[in-house]
């Protein structure tokens, strides 16, 4: 991973810095409030869906991923996820929302119009809901998308490197990828199909978390000591607020209370429970041990693979897309995590990598025109699934430079990883001076 | 006075209790331990990590006795923890020099 | 509980599986879209209903159970709710809700049409909301309804021998008398008021689960040794969970966003707060002892009193409701339990059974016509409560037959009892190879 | 604390009784239902807008007051806010609300009109949803601030003191305080802005809360021996719980589903990110060990503060006001605490009464016409700073007093503190003969 | 070289370790232990079904000490765990064969 | 027969236990115990309040040996469980009286 030496890093960070700062203040054109007409169906819809999906990170992947921790280190595993959730807060609302979804520049970025949610007001609307829910709205995936990342990396990250960390991946891989596919950039432009966040979400998250699950290196003992999960009853609790936020990620991407929505929110359903029981039966098959974590993480993996998908297919689309991530994850956090040797600790890049792609290319199949109006493959629309392996290797690569480049810059500041004493004491104590449990 | 140690499976402390309350037996202490030994531990599977669980939860029963009374309450411990089954744990004796009764200062039999 | 010899038993599950056949393939007639329009207030509010009774089962009744189970089977409690969401999530979309809310065959059944949600699709209205939520929403209390059985036999079923319970059981029992009740079957033309489930979901659960308890026998050590529960902090938050969930359940009921199903919010959440100070009270005056696990419990046993009643009852019946709820509750899992000696482990009858048929019975009591336009005794009329009876005694009668059955159907494959040396050992290890906490 | 002897308080206690019943009996005029529409979206949002609030009590506060008692009385503690629930559900329906929100009896406290829910129907109308959406919203409101005040007095008091306690604190102090700010009474007629409860909720809960810690005396051992949080986990998820129910407190108090509670929404998620973030800061400044407590403790802290806020300030407002609340809640509950010597167990004084105070002048500063119409200090109105100031005051008042009345007719009951061996002991055991964990 | 073994009451071992910490000794183990003895142990209900608790928490403390200290620090335990209600626990003392500090392999009563 | 009883730092056990399997040792019993030594606790600071922690986390493991292997044990848990680092841990070794392996009763170095 020595990619980089100091002075190249240097250099690039500056390019970098550069070219986003031309970019950020291009354009100062002000915000014109769309004259459309605030429904409040939409918007009670829109308001609790956005509070579901904010459920999701300091609750649900909180314990999900907390449980799954070692004890040791079960607190800062949830307050990885917690911060993040208040950095994306923040950062949003200051320049990531208008880098996102401010007026397209060139199909890469959003303005800085928006900056500091300039031009936005209690009477803005965006399509039949307050832009300020929207703004909260896709703050709460940016939340997540980042909080996700920590699963891959628990036990031995340095947290002021994390906040930075994730301020920078905020600023410079969400928001931009967010743009290119939903904020009017050039992958929504190309036709992409990403409902929720395939894309987005969960590629962006899961590649990233390998990255720099590579550039941490191996938890110290991994694959020799037993590193039990802390409660599987937490990580259980966590899975279901995941799945229960979910609906509001999914079914809320229309932004509407509709048949769609409903639609949405049904095929979310079936494909998280379809992948669950599939995930379960593969334990049962190999070792004769259907596990309570194989049922959630199966569920979860259900639950990324139909994100993109999540508009456009129908219910028995939805049960083929199950089927497919029960079986993509369990071999992804078994099979490929074992033969390559990483430490993707929580399998940030195993379920939601993997089954991000999934649900992408899925979705270039199985995509009924009966639903969302998109045709996939197999309804005679081939060029979909091109479209959909073109957005998937265009993230993948931008994600594997820019967090390249974004942990080199964060290691200016010091060694991201915790000392060796410190990881064996165990992070809760040595970073935070606090225990989980004192039962 | 002999302490007697026994580390038993847990599952088998009521019927131990019984037993020795049977007797007559009117102190022990008990703790949870973790043994290792001729019984195999198991392999627990997380996530496709796979993990040997060398140490098998077990208890260990603590009980001072008068030196006449050692050798029924080992028979009665045997009794009652056997299964015949590995790991069913073993019994250790010691000599005590001396016991006190924290509330009334008694020390010897008397504590007991 | 041999009433069966094993060539009985063939011959009455070919009986069964023949007349379930005829009845499912009798109908193929297309499914007519209603012409409605969907009011976007209404589907918001069903939307999140849905949402909220979805997080009953996996979460709420998940931890409510394992709480309350030792610590040894506390997964295996979880893993039983959770894996039921799961199947019931996929049945009713195969053919579970096409048999309870398909076009009526004789008042008996749903036809067959809308298997594989055919016929259904994004511009299907039922009512003001689209078909698939409602699908979604009556898919949530199929859930939690075989889910609730759970709690009479943890500790000591076969894993695999539950999820083929659980499927028979949803199909042969739970769909039927859906269909009865909200299906426009026969219960339903009688005329009697199951606003949100009291026979659908309370006595159907709380029966079956009596029986099969019986089936299983006691747990080792019934009695005897000491059963401590896992968490109560655990327990209680469930019972939270499940109170929250119960909003979207009772009110989610009227289908719609409007003062019915205001009243029925008030009404539910009146009813748990005074079964659950009414049950503690109990305790503090028997054993000087007012226990959270008592409040929990007493709040549960209100929110099933009320299911029934929750449209058609005013604030005050609600109350009276909530009094006898913590009365019944509470002998049905001191008195009656002890008294008759089974080992309905976590009160499944004791709870959903006998305060089911208390809310049952007190519609026909208390419903008052300017709340949901049916009276009941105390309203001047003495009809109802009979038909109120009626459906009682229908559905257990009908239960306890089927539920017999496919015990014996399901003993086909196996014993339906773990083995004792494994449930000594505890269900969580023996069974799926985890344990609940490692802190 | 030995402000009154016993017969003074008698006296005092049938002047306060004879007074209320006074103006309780006044009026007896019927409710005249308003004929305004219901519309579905703002129904849909406000019945789940409750039950978000419904949640904060016996899930959010319970975990997050219960993880940082110790694990000796942690049931106790969750009990307390369990049974403030239950308590206020009933209470409000058979007099609370009236009291609160009845018919103006000069400015001071509602009629009795609505006792027992009286002249409410399903179809009375509140605006433009079901008035028992309104009575339930409000109900909830109640609940938690009576929760709340159980922070400052874990771990000592006697339960039977505490229902007795909340029962006539619910009815002498929070209902005509509600009254006085929201329920047409004087305060409102003064022209006082509080969106959800500064006032109302938090400043009157902690400083009952201190009064009554105050009265109490300090836990065995305090300042002496470790008193060790049972669960941080917990006490994050409840914190979590908290600010998703806040969403509903916050963006509900607009009673509607549009813009403004958009704009409440955005807010009130500013300022907790913001806080918690600030206070984390702190830690790390001040010890090097930022905490998931102070992350936790934070955003509460934040959350309090923008509550008065929520409808009147734009998102920077907010920032500044979380930043406040995350140093002022810091300071809370170290130096203040710690230089009065006082032990406000859990911070109800320090975080709920100090951030309330914060929260209700700095709307009097930043209130930003376009918001919500009305403006502060910094907008050129100076009033509205001296109006803050004035209800802070009376309410602070108010509290002190009555506060001291009712511990005073409590205590002729018998001591409302536990016997030393029983505080030695853990209350969870004596009070409750339960243990939260056996894992 | 002693060990001294005490069976404790919880709420005491602040106590216990202030008074020891006072008498210079520089090191001690302590365990939580379930004690049965003269003490009962109390009822819980869960649910209308009664469990007797027969097993109440105490604490076990052990304390290596030189010979000579042997009575001095006993009778520090007794003055600091005495709440002269059942239950207060035992003190046993027994003879060790020898000690070893791992930390410099320094045996003896240097290793304490 | 002597049992060797070791205090160790909890992140030593399993190099201590991969050392005596090492050696042939066939069982052991391990136990979570609190230590306080020279080793100074921390604190941990909870919302403004300050609590010094006295007690570490420690292992016991007890080892139950034959006269003749007590020392290549005692060296083998030495070697695995230094640090160097202040709070290593002690070894105490005490003489038994009998020991009997509750599945066969047999005795004496037979029962170990
Ligand atoms: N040499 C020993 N020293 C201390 N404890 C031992 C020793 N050997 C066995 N034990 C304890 O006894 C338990 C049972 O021993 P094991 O060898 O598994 O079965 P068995 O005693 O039936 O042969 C172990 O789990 C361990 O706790
Ligand atoms: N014979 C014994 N052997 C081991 N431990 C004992 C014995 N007798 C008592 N104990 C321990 O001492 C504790 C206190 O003993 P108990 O009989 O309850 O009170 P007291 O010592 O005041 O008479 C018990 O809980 C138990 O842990
Ligand atoms: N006198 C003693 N009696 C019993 N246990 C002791 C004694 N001294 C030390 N210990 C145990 O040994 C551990 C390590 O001792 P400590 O003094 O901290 O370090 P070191 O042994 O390296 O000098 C302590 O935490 C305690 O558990």
């Amino acid at each position: 991973m020595k990619l980089f030496k100091h002075k190249n890093v240097q250099q690039l960070a500056s390019l970098l810095f550069g070219a986003v700062a031309i970019l950020l203040f291009f354009s100062t054109q002000a915000f014109a409030a769309s004259q459309a007409h605030i429904d409040s169906g939409d918007t009670a819809w829109m308001i609790v869906a956005t509070a579901l999906v904010m459920l999701m990170t300091p609750a649900g992947l909180a314990l999900f991923y907390g449980g799954m921790s070692r004890s040791k280190n079960m607190l800062n595993t949830i307050t990885m996820s917690f911060v993040a959730y208040c950095l994306a807060s923040i950062i949003w609302i200051l320049w990531g929302y208008s880098l996102a979804f401010g007026p397209d520049l060139s199909g890469i970025i959003g303005s800085s119009s928006n900056f500091f949610m300039n031009g936005i007001g209690v009477k803005s609307v965006s399509g039949t809901i307050p832009t300020y829910v929207f703004v909260m709205f896709q703050m709460t995936f940016a939340a997540i998308t980042i909080a996700l990342v920590s699963g891959s990396i628990v036990g031995r990250m340095r947290f002021s490197s994390w906040i930075l960390f994730s301020v920078l991946w905020l600023t410079f891989i969400y928001s931009p990828i967010a743009h290119w596919v939903w904020g009017g950039g050039w992958l929504s432009k190309l036709g992409v199909l990403d409902f929720a966040g395939g894309t987005v979400v969960h590629i962006n998250a899961g590649v990233t978390g390998l990255i720099i699950a590579l550039f941490l290196g191996k938890r110290k003992g991994y694959g020799k000591i037993a590193m039990m999960p802390s409660s599987i009853t937490l990580t259980a609790l966590g899975a279901v607020l995941l799945w229960f936020g979910w609906f509001g990620f999914n079914a809320g991407s229309e932004l509407a209370a509709d048949g769609l929505s409903g639609s949405a929110f049904l095929v979310t359903n079936t494909a998280a429970a379809t992948a669950g029981l599939v995930w379960m039966l593969i334990e049962q098959i190999r070792s004769g041990k259907p596990t309570l974590l194989g049922l959630s993480s199966g569920a979860v993996a259900g639950l990324v693979a139909i994100t993109p998908a999540a508009g456009f297919v129908n219910p028995m689309g939805s049960i083929v897309i199950g089927t497919g991530a029960g079986i993509i994850g369990y071999l992804g956090v078994t099979l490929v995590k074992n033969k390559f040797g990483y430490d993707d600790s929580l399998d940030a890049f195993g379920v939601h990598g993997l089954c991000g792609i999934w649900g992408a290319l899925a979705t270039g199949l199985l995509a009924d025109p009966a639903v969302g109006g998109a045709a996939g493959l197999f309804y005679g629309n081939p060029k979909q699934l091109l479209i959909q392996f073109i957005a998937v290797i265009a993230v993948i690569t931008f994600d594997v430079i820019m967090t390249i480049i974004i942990i080199k810059i964060v290691s200016l500041f010091g060694s991201i990883r915790v000392a060796p004493a410190d990881e064996t004491e165990g992070l809760d104590s040595t970073i935070h001076g606090e225990r989980a449990f004192e039962i | 006075m002999k302490k007697i140690e026994a580390i038993i499976k847990p599952f088998k402390l009521d019927d131990v209790k019984d037993g020795l309350r049977g007797l007559g037996v009117s102190g022990m202490t008990v703790s949870e331990v973790k043994g290792y030994g001729r019984q195999k531990g198991h392999t627990e599977i997380y996530r496709g990590a796979e993990y040997s669980i060398d140490f098998i939860p077990k208890v260990k029963l603590e009980v001072v006795v008068k030196d006449e009374d050692v050798e029924k309450i080992v028979e009665t411990i045997l009794e009652n923890a056997q299964t015949g089954k590995i790991g069913d744990g073993k019994i250790f004796i010691t000599s005590l020099d001396s016991t006190i009764r924290i509330r009334t200062k008694e020390t010897g039999n008397e504590a007991i």
